[in-house]
This record gives C-alpha cells, structure tokens and sequence, in this order.
C-alpha cells in the first residue's frame, strides 16, 4: 500500500470533497495565496479558485460565525484555524452558537461544517501556542470531535466528517502533519463515534488518542519486550466516545491506563477513566490508572517541554504503580 | 464613499404617493383611484403589523406577571415602525436574523402567532417546540433564522447565510437587526469588515434606541449618538432613519435592499427609534427619566400612525378599528392556544441534539 | 447568628475589600447606574463613584483584559460578568492571557485578579444562557476557581478571593442569590482550595459544590430517613481541588457519589471521581458513581428543563445502582 | 476631531533641530556647538539601537537555522526605525506591550541582550527563565510588558496598564504596538473605544508594514490602506508618518506622548514600514513579489540612516564604524552567553504558576 504522510492524508480529504460537491469550500486565514501555516491547502486557491477557497481576515468570531451561518443555510463550508489555541477566540460561535443552534431551533437548522486546526504541544510554541482545546469541545453536546493519530484514520475521518450533518471539529496534532502510513488508493471511510484497537492483547488496556498515541505505542513495545502483552486503544473519536470498545477490552484484560499528551486534570482522560471504573467496575483488577502532561502552563524551553509532555515512561511508571506490571 | 443622506419622517409622504403604486387609473370608492386602494391596503397591513405586535408584547407581559412565560423578556414595544418598516421590503427569498429583542421581527415576518405564543409558554405547539423560548424564535421555512441571545454573535452568522446567497447567486438577502449596545462588541466591527471585503449581499439595521440595558450609548460609546457617519470607514453606504416612522423605515429599506440586489454590496440602516419600556422584564429603569419616555411616547407609531392615516384619508376609523379588533382577537386567542397546547414530551429533551 | 442572602453576602465582600483596599476597584456591564444585573452591586456607584465602580461598553474580551493588565499592573481589580455563558467571548483573556501570563514572564507578572460570575441553568435562560463553564475554567493552571454554594462560604472566599495574587473565578449559581444562611458579623475568611464536610456521615460520601449540594442535601435528608448515614463534601475550590479530604472521608465510608448540577460528561465531577477511584481505589466498595444534568443543551421549557436539571432522585438512584443502599 | 497632519520624512531635520536640543551655547569639536553634540550622541544613540536590532535579528535567524531557537521567530528586519524612534520617546515609568514581533521592541527598551538572547535559546538565563521564548518576551523592571502571540489579545492588556496609570495618577503612558493585521480583529476596536470612552493614557502605535503573513492588507481590509482617518471615528487623534525614518517616527511619537501627558487621551500613531524578510522563518514568501521587497529595502533605516548622519556632518564614518563594531560584538556575546548558559532546571516547570 502507497505511504503518505499526514498533511496529505488531509488535504486529500479536502480535495475530494471540494471536487465532490459544489457546496464545499473552505475559509480560514493564509489558505489560499499563502498556501495555509501548515501548507494543508497548498495550491488549493490556484485549483478551485478564490469562491471555494478564501482567505479570511484574522478575525475568529467572524468567520467562523460566517461558517455557521453559511452551514445553516445548506453549505457545507470547511474553516480552518490556524491553531486549536485560536479556537478560544470564537468559543463563543462554537460551543453557544454552532452546537446549540440545532436544539434551540427544535431541529429546524442544522450546521453541516467542518471545523480543522493543528493541536498541542511539542514544538515549542510556549504557554499561548500549545493548547490542546478539542478536550474541551468535547464535551459540548451538539457537536462531533475527531483527532485522527495517524494519515490513514485522518482521511477515514474527515471524509466522514465532511459529509457529516453537524459541526465536527476535527483536531490535527500538528507534531504529526509529517508522519508517514499507509493509505489504500481505494474509497474508505471512518465512521465518526468509532474506536480502533490499534493492537490487540491480553494483560493491559491501554487508552489514548491522536500524539497521545505514540508515547503508548512505544510503552506497548517496551512491555511486549517484558512479556507484558498490552491492548491499545485509539480512541479516533472523542465525541462521540466509544466508551464499548474500551469497556469490551477491559472487560478482556482487567487493567487499563488512560494516556493524554494534553494536561492530565479534567479533558477526556478523565471522562473515560470515570466512566470506565463505574461501568467496568467488577472486571478491573486495580483502579484506572490515569497519565498526562504536567498540570502547568506549555513552557518554551525544548526541555522543560519535554518534562512535562507525557512520554512512554510516565505510561510504564502507571502500569507498574497501578498493576505492578 | 457612504451615503449620508438622512431620510426624514416627511419623506414618508413621498412613499406613500411613490410613482410604482399609481400604476392603474381605474377609480374606485371615496373618490380616490385604485392606485391609492392598493396603497391604502399596504398602510393597513403595516398597521397592522405594528398593532399586532404591540398587543402580543402587552399580552407576553402579562404572562409574564402570569407566570406562564418565563426566563428573560425583552419587549419590543416602541420600536414597531423599523421592524414592520423594515421587513415590509423583504422578499420572500431573503433571511432576517434578530437579536433576543426578536418577537417583533418574528411577527413583521409572519411567523404563525399561535406558536411564537406557545414558543415563550414552553410548550410542545412552540415554534421551536418550547426548547428556545422568547429569545431564541426561529422560523426556518420562513427564513427567520433566530433569535440569538449573546450579544452581537447573530452579525457573523448572517453575514454567513448572505454568503451562502452571494455563493448559489440567489436573488436573496439578509437582514440582520441589533442594537446600539452590540456594537461596542468586536464581533460587530470583525463582521462589517468581512461584508466589506466580500461584498455580502447584507443589510446591516441598526436599532438604534439610545440605551443597551442601563447605558446610555454616550456612555459607553466613543463615537457619539450617530453611527451611520462612521461606517463610511468600511466604505459601506450608510443613512440614518426615523425609527419611529413606518413609511420612512420602509423607503429607506426598499433603497438599501435594491441597492444590494444590485450588486452594491452591504448596505447599513440606522434606525432612531426607543423602547417604551424597561429592557427586560425586570428592569426598573432606574437609570432614566420619565421624561425622556414620555417624549418619546409622544411619537408612538402604533397611535399616531393610524392618525395619520385618518386624516390623510388613507384610511376609515372604522378600517383602523376593525384592525383592532381583529388582532385583538388574533393575540387573545394565541394565548388561549398556548395555553390549552401541552407541554413537550419529556422525551423531547434528546431530540434535536444532532442531526 | 444573623441571616444574610447569598447576594448580600457577596456584596459584603466586595464592598469591604472597596473599603479597605484603594487598589481594588470594580468593572462590568451595567454594574453601576443599573445596578448590576443580578442587584450585586446596587448602591456602589454611589457609594465609591465611577472611578472605582466602571460600567463598561458590552465589549467583553476589553474590559477582561483591561481587568488583567490593571492587575499586572498592580491594582486589585473585580470584574462582573453578567453571565458565565458570557465568558466565552472573553474565554481567549481568561485562559490564554490571565492564566499564563506569569509563567511565560519568568515570575515577573502576577494577576491579582476576581472575576466573579454567576453560573447554572434552572431558570429558563435556555440553551445560551445557561451554561457552568467554571468546570472548564478549573483545569486551567495558573489561575483558581471557587462556586460557594451558601451565604456563609461566599463571603469567606470573596474575601480570599480578592486578596490572593492570582487570578481567581467566582461563579454564584444564580439560583442561589436569594438563599439565606447564617453569616455571624465576626470577620472570617475561608481559604481556597478547602472543602468542607456539610454533614459528617458514615456509610457513604457524597460529593457537590455550588447549587449541586441542593439535590445532595436533600438526597442526604432522605437517604438518613431509611437509616443510611451520609458523609456530605462541599468541593467549594474547584481548583485548588482538596481531594484530600474526600480521599479521607472514603476511606471512611468506602462508598462515594460524586454529583454535579452541571452536565454529566466531563467536567470537574469527572476529574473527581478519575482521581478519588485511583488513590482510594483499595477503599471503596463499589465504582464512584458519577450524577450529573443530562448532556443536551439547556432546553427552555420549565419541564424539559427539571428533568435535564440534576435532581434528589437523581443521586438516590446512584447510591442504590451503586452501592445496593 | 482627529488630527490629520501627515509627519512627512522630510520633518525629520526638524526634530534634528528641534529648539530643546539647542539649549546650550559652548561651542565644542568640528565647529558644532555644545547642542549639535547633544544632538549628535542622540543620533548615534538611535542608530546604535537600530544597528543592534538588526544585528541581533540576523543572530537569531543564524541560531535558528542551528536549531538552538525554535518554535516560531517573527524578525523585526526593515522596521527598527519605528520601534526605536518610537520608544525613544518614552520615560522610565511607561509601560510597552508589544505583539509576537517583539525583539525590536524589547531591545529599544534597553532590556539585557543577553537575557533575551538566553530567552531565545531557552535557557535559565533568559528573561523569563527560558519559559516564554522568542514571542513572549518580558522585562517587567523596565516596565516591557510582553511579548503577546495571540493576535489583538495584548491591547486590551495594554488599555488595562493605562487604566492603573490613569487610577493612580502616574505621569506614565503606555505604547502598545500592533500590526495591521491585528485590526481585523474585534478586539482591536473594543479596546479603541474604551480607551476613548475613558480617555486613556494609551499611544496606540500600528506598524503598518502592508502584510499579516501573507495576507496584503487590501486584501482582507474594506477600510483600504490607511488606518488612521478610521480613528476619527472614535475620536481619537491619529497621525500617519514614515515608519522608515527615525527621527520622523520619534517626533510624532514625541507629540503624541506630550498630548497623552497633557491630558489629551489615547493618541494614535499609523507608521507606514515593511518587513524585509519572512513573517516567520518559516515563510516562503510566494505572495509577493521581490520587487516590492527591493523597492523597500532601498529606504533601509539601517542603511540611510547612517548615511545621513554622516552627509549631514551629524556623526562621522569613524563613529558610525565604531558603533558598528562594538554593537556586533555585543550580539556576538549574547549568542556566547546564551550558548554557555545552563538549561533551566527540570523542576522550573513548576515554579512560577501561581504567585
Ligand atoms: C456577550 C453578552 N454580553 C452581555 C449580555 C447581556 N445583555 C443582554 S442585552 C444587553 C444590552 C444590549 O443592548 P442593545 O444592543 O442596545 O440592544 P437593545 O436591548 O437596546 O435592543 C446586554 C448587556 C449578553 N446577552 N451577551
Ligand atoms: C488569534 C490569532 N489568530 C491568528 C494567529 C496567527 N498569526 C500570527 S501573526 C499573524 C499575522 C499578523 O499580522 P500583523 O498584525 O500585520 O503583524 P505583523 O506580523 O505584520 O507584524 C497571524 C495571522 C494568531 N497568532 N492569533
Ligand atoms: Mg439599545
Ligand atoms: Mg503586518
């Protein structure tokens, strides 16, 4: 199967989309003539023009109210920010009007639109720069959110996303816009609401999503090597949170540790930890063990980052703490 | 760049005998053609329009007291003459997008007075089926798109469904109401710039009626009383208008909506106008005089324009009266609907979350 | 000990602090001239004129991050939102600006800052209007986030509040504000990041904070009818979290519900009960069984709205799926 | 209402002449009196700050092309004669807010080169410890207060400073510097208009440097290339100058910060500059072409200015050279001092949370 890498993976997604259905297009700042911060919709202006493909000037709330807006009326427009740490700036359009618009109408307007931003830590952006906001959204009835871990399930979910009838906020970690997978040429798609058991086991649950996967991965390796035969969890989705799959795998396992490279209080670890050791409860052989980064603002210094980012240690150190494994 | 002209009050004379109502010269009853008829029967309807929704605001603050309508209230009452005014240009193509201060704008639109009522009693029969209340009405088959009640956030979401119009070229376009207050909010200035640059088919109205809850707009405003002047620095054609006249409200608006259906991009309205009462329910306006209301009391539309209309012959006491009476009855009677209309399934609560 | 309702004894906090400190002084909408929206600071204009008590144009993200340059500057300030559905539009300033302001700065800047909300649906404001954001807000390092949920414990942590150096969020359920409670005239403060144990028990904890504990107490009342005795804790801090003293009183009990008035998913009873079932899970009987209001957006009808609203069934059911009492 | 006097480039051999400079009559070297000496170290001062900017600018790309600065680097190249002509006209107790291009800034401030070097390179030396890197820099002794990456979130930051300023009665203003692009965003206007509702002792001072990345200004601008006749709106006096001339931009700076101490309120500046590199590093620039970039760079402050001086018998080529030298060393240093000192300890990334 050919490779590609992350950021081709979405744009991929994009292009179908934008060439599927005229409804389609996108907004958000320095997509077109710049070619977007993360080069996503590189030549995208140059090849479905300046109606399908506009450059925003910075002002969050306004185009991502257009977006609503725009939605509301039967388009399906694609906004992408600049970071998920600008989110904050139109929390407002997103979580009171996107999400609440459906039910405040009594289903009379829905907001069919895709929602796209690079997310958390690691490249050193410091405290502004490196949020990791889609935990947040998350938990906002009324809206989907997605954060694909790697290039396959990142097309998977955003043609799914795209076609999907609400707002969707697709979170893209921006460490792995350069990641390479293997993508089928052929038509796929991810159902959004749906977890992947990224690699089946017996001794230990282990849960995370999007970077968050890779410190897991690599703890999964450093435990097969001990004979500890470890089952990952990409959650794909958080909203819907596909608490069955986990549940199931627990109920196999009997351990399991929830990881988030985002901070570790509260976001969606914690979710998924409560509500694993209150549906699973019998099944559990010790309590949900729970991992993240360091409960302080992003620092800028490449080490002190690297300190407080969740990494396969803090992962081992919780299944050791928690199972003795 | 902006236009500055001010249609005035007196203008609304003008509107009345505009040259497109004199088309037909057959003459019919009280010596007056049939041009005049169809006139006469546009003034009744904008009466109305404007009676109705005096008497469905007086009617919601009884319910209120009532407690059958609850949470925030905000009544539109004093301000009828821009929303009859203003909505009376619109076609049926085109969206209107309100703040919380919204029944008025429903009404004008025509939304059904029996579940805008049941809509604020919260019940199953509402327009949203008692899940938005007073601020939130929405009436989508109608391209009343809400209803919204954080201030200022409805300007980007209209300025989104004018895109969608621009984006399929339909003939559509959207108008979208608020107030003095709201445009102290980013988001207002963030959203007459994008109009700008794109050249939205949007008609901006400004409710301008001197106060966002208790603060008088010179307050809390650096530029002053007027706001059409300073519009001119998005380049976008901007006039003053008498909020309190229904026929200058309807000129002023029929210009600016075939000036965008033109191509000439956004267009923005500000209309002078007041509310009688107290910003919601609650308020004890503590933080003016009576005076300044009663002066403004003095120009109330939904007196003395059925007045004017008498003396003009443009219309019989007994037409104005039978108007009343109707509407009366209309208002009466979406009480006794809302209230006889059953509350939502509580299985309602799930229904609506995605689509 | 006299009475006082909860809003009188916020306005006593506030109006000692405006006494006795020059620094401190308030910003809002309509706090002044009107009165406040919610009658907090009626009669403060008067009393210390405009310089001191600003009415502010609706321009929240302004007045916010005046707010937080004032304090960076030195001075105390108190910011009034109307609304904690409003501190989306500020949501950039509060977590981006106030929280990580002297992280990034080395330790240079510190924010002395209140911004003082009320919070909670119950009241028919429907889906905009009704929202609990200071679940979101106490995950966020740098600042701290306290809901009091009598008259008594507001005015101890008002007081508290504004004398910390950092920037700290009060959300008052509003339907609180009316609700009388012993408040003796000796002065106290209470300090941040404690809770308090509402009723001492012994065969199960519970656990609130703010308008919550109404539905705990009263399933507390009904639970000690059928002769279960229940340790109650009001969280108060929200962040600080004192999961000290509810680790403690489940080690005593072994039993534990965690409940919040706000929605179920995520939020801070999620935190709780990941963190409560990790560190005592050798204690507890059973899972920690998580009761929060129904995830949808707040519908406006009184009824739709009662049955979304967390309720004293509610908490009764948990205690009986729970733990079989 | 507001000011509309263009401070040409050509004004500038005014301010060299300024009548405050010539209060001294001894005469001194090279046939200039006492004053012109004044007037000459001033220069050279001005000159120095641009030189070390642009010096340490070119540092910074070197080392980030070494990968010991990462994140995001927004380089100040082509626009250090507004950031120095404009904070030369400032006093110890005024504050300065700047945006994520703030190195310029920082350093006309006179904070430590080394430390902001160590900043940069994440070291425990730097400003803030090595915690908040190239775009939040921070030296709150000289009352430099950040350093903000969020775009438009610093200016109400900013107002807040003037608001303590203006509570307390200091004599001290505050600068707030902010890109073109930043005035999209609705914060920018909610933070003019409370500046001017409660007069304020804030300069507001926009770089205009034509770009927000790669956005140029009129593509995402309806108000077109010029800023400052929007300002009448809020009242508030705005003047244009030319941002690549130093002793322009500090004698509009110079009266513009009179009339904020006389009383005056918030007072705005549009400086018209241009960055001669990438908005980042990172940044291709295939928006735009090299002629408008050579065009520019022709008017090199760093490059005229000292040519002026010279040509104008203000400084000599051996002073100039001099200057040259011992400001190459300095950044020379700091890179030595940043490369030599220790990383932060691993327990800092808990320190400093809470106060
Ligand atoms: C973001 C936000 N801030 C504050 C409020 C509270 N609020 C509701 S209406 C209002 C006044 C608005 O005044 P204006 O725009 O003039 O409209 P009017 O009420 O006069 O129709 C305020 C402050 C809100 N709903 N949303
Ligand atoms: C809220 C927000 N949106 C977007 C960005 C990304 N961004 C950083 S700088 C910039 C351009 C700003 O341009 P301008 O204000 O003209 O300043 P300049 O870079 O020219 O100095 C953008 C879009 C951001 N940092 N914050
Ligand atoms: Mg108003
Ligand atoms: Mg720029």
């Amino acid at each position: 199967m050919p490779e590609i890498i992350y950021r081709e993976a979405i744009k991929r997604g994009l292009e179908e989309a934008l060439e599927r259905d005229p409804r389609v297009f996108m907004m958000g700042e320095d997509i077109g003539e710049y070619g977007g911060a993360y080069a996503v919709t590189d030549g995208f202006l140059e090849k479905f023009g300046p109606e399908r493909i506009k450059d925003t000037p910075i002002s969050e709330q306004a185009f991502m109210g257009a977006g609503i807006g725009a939605a509301a009326a039967g388009l399906r427009p694609i906004i992408e920010l600049m970071s998920i740490s600008f989110s904050l700036v139109a929390f407002d359009q997103i979580v009171n009007m996107a999400a609440n618009l459906r039910y405040m109408s009594g289903g009379q307007i829905s907001v069919p639109m895709v929602i796209r931003a690079p997310t958390g830590a690691g490249v050193q952006l410091a405290a502004t720069h490196s949020q990791s906001f889609e935990t947040w959204l998350a938990e906002v009835p009324g809206m989907k959110v997605v954060c694909p871990s790697n290039s396959y399930d990142a097309l998977g979910l955003i043609r799914s996303a795209i076609k999907d009838n609400n707002p969707v906020f697709v979170a893209e970690p921006a460490l792995l816009y350069g990641a390479k997978a293997e993508v089928p040429d052929e038509y796929y798609e991810i159902e959004l609401g749906k977890a992947r058991i990224a690699r089946a086991g017996s001794n230990i649950t282990l849960v995370s999503y999007g970077y968050g996967m890779r410190p897991v991965e690599a703890a999964a390796d450093r435990l097969s090597m001990v004979g500890v035969s470890a089952e990952v969890i990409d959650l794909r989705s958080l909203n819907p949170l596909d608490m069955d799959t986990v549940v199931a795998s627990v109920q196999k396992t009997h351990r399991v540790v929830v990881v988030d490279s985002a901070r570790r209080t509260g976001g969606i670890m914690a979710e998924v930890a409560a509500e694993v050791q209150q549906r699973a409860a019998e099944w559990l052989d010790g309590p949900v063990m729970r991992v993240g980064s360091v409960d302080v603002p992003w620092p800028y210094s490449h080490d002190l980052e690297q300190k407080v980012l969740t990494d396969s240690d803090d992962v081992l150190n919780a299944v050791s703490e928690g199972y003795g494994l | 760049m902006a236009s500055r002209t001010k249609p005035r009050g007196k203008n609304s004379s003008k509107t009345a005998n505009s040259p497109k109502a004199g088309k037909n010269g057959a003459s019919g009853a009280a010596g007056l053609d049939e041009s005049d008829v169809a006139i006469k029967g546009d003034h009744l309807e904008l009466f109305r329009q404007m009676f109705l929704i005096r008497e469905f605001e007086l009617a919601c603050g009884e319910n209120y007291a009532r407690g059958f309508i609850r949470g925030f209230l905000h009544l539109y009452i004093g301000q009828e003459a821009t929303g009859v005014g203003a909505i009376s240009a619109l076609g049926e193509n085109d969206y209107i997008v309100s703040a919380y201060r919204d029944h008025g704008h429903a009404l004008a639109r025509g939304v059904d007075v029996n579940r805008a009522m049941a809509e604020l009693f919260g019940r199953s029969t509402g327009l949203s089926k008692g899940k938005g209340g007073s601020m939130h009405l929405f009436d989508a088959a109608k391209g009343f798109m809400g209803g919204h009640a954080i201030v200022g956030a409805h300007l980007p979401l209209a300025a989104g469904l004018a895109l969608a119009q621009q984006y399929e070229k339909t003939e559509g376009i959207t108008m979208c109401f608020f107030g003095d207050g709201s445009t102290n909010q980013g988001v207002y200035h963030e959203t007459l710039n994008l109009a700008a640059v794109w050249q939205l088919p949007i008609l901006f109205l400004l409710e301008n009626n001197g106060y966002g809850m208790g603060s008088a707009i010179e307050r809390v405003r650096a530029g002053g009383k007027d706001f059409y002047p300073g519009l001119a620095t998005y380049g976008i054609p901007a006039v003053e208008v008498d909020g309190m006249d229904v026929l200058a409200v309807k000129e002023a608006t029929e210009i600016a909506v075939g000036n965008i259906r033109a191509g000439g991009g956004p267009q923005f309205i500000e209309a002078k106008t007041f509310r009688f009462v107290g910003h919601s329910y609650a308020d004890g306006q503590k933080y003016r005089g009576r005076e300044e209301v009663a002066e403004w009391e003095e120009r109330d539309p939904v007196v003395t324009f059925p007045e004017n209309l008498i003396k003009m012959g443009l219309a019989s006491k007994e037409q104005i009266d039978r108007v009343k009476a109707e509407t009366t009855a209309v208002v009466e009677n979406a009480v006794k609907f809302a209230e006889e209309s059953p509350n939502p399934d509580p299985t309602e609560i799930f229904t609506d979350v995605l689509a």
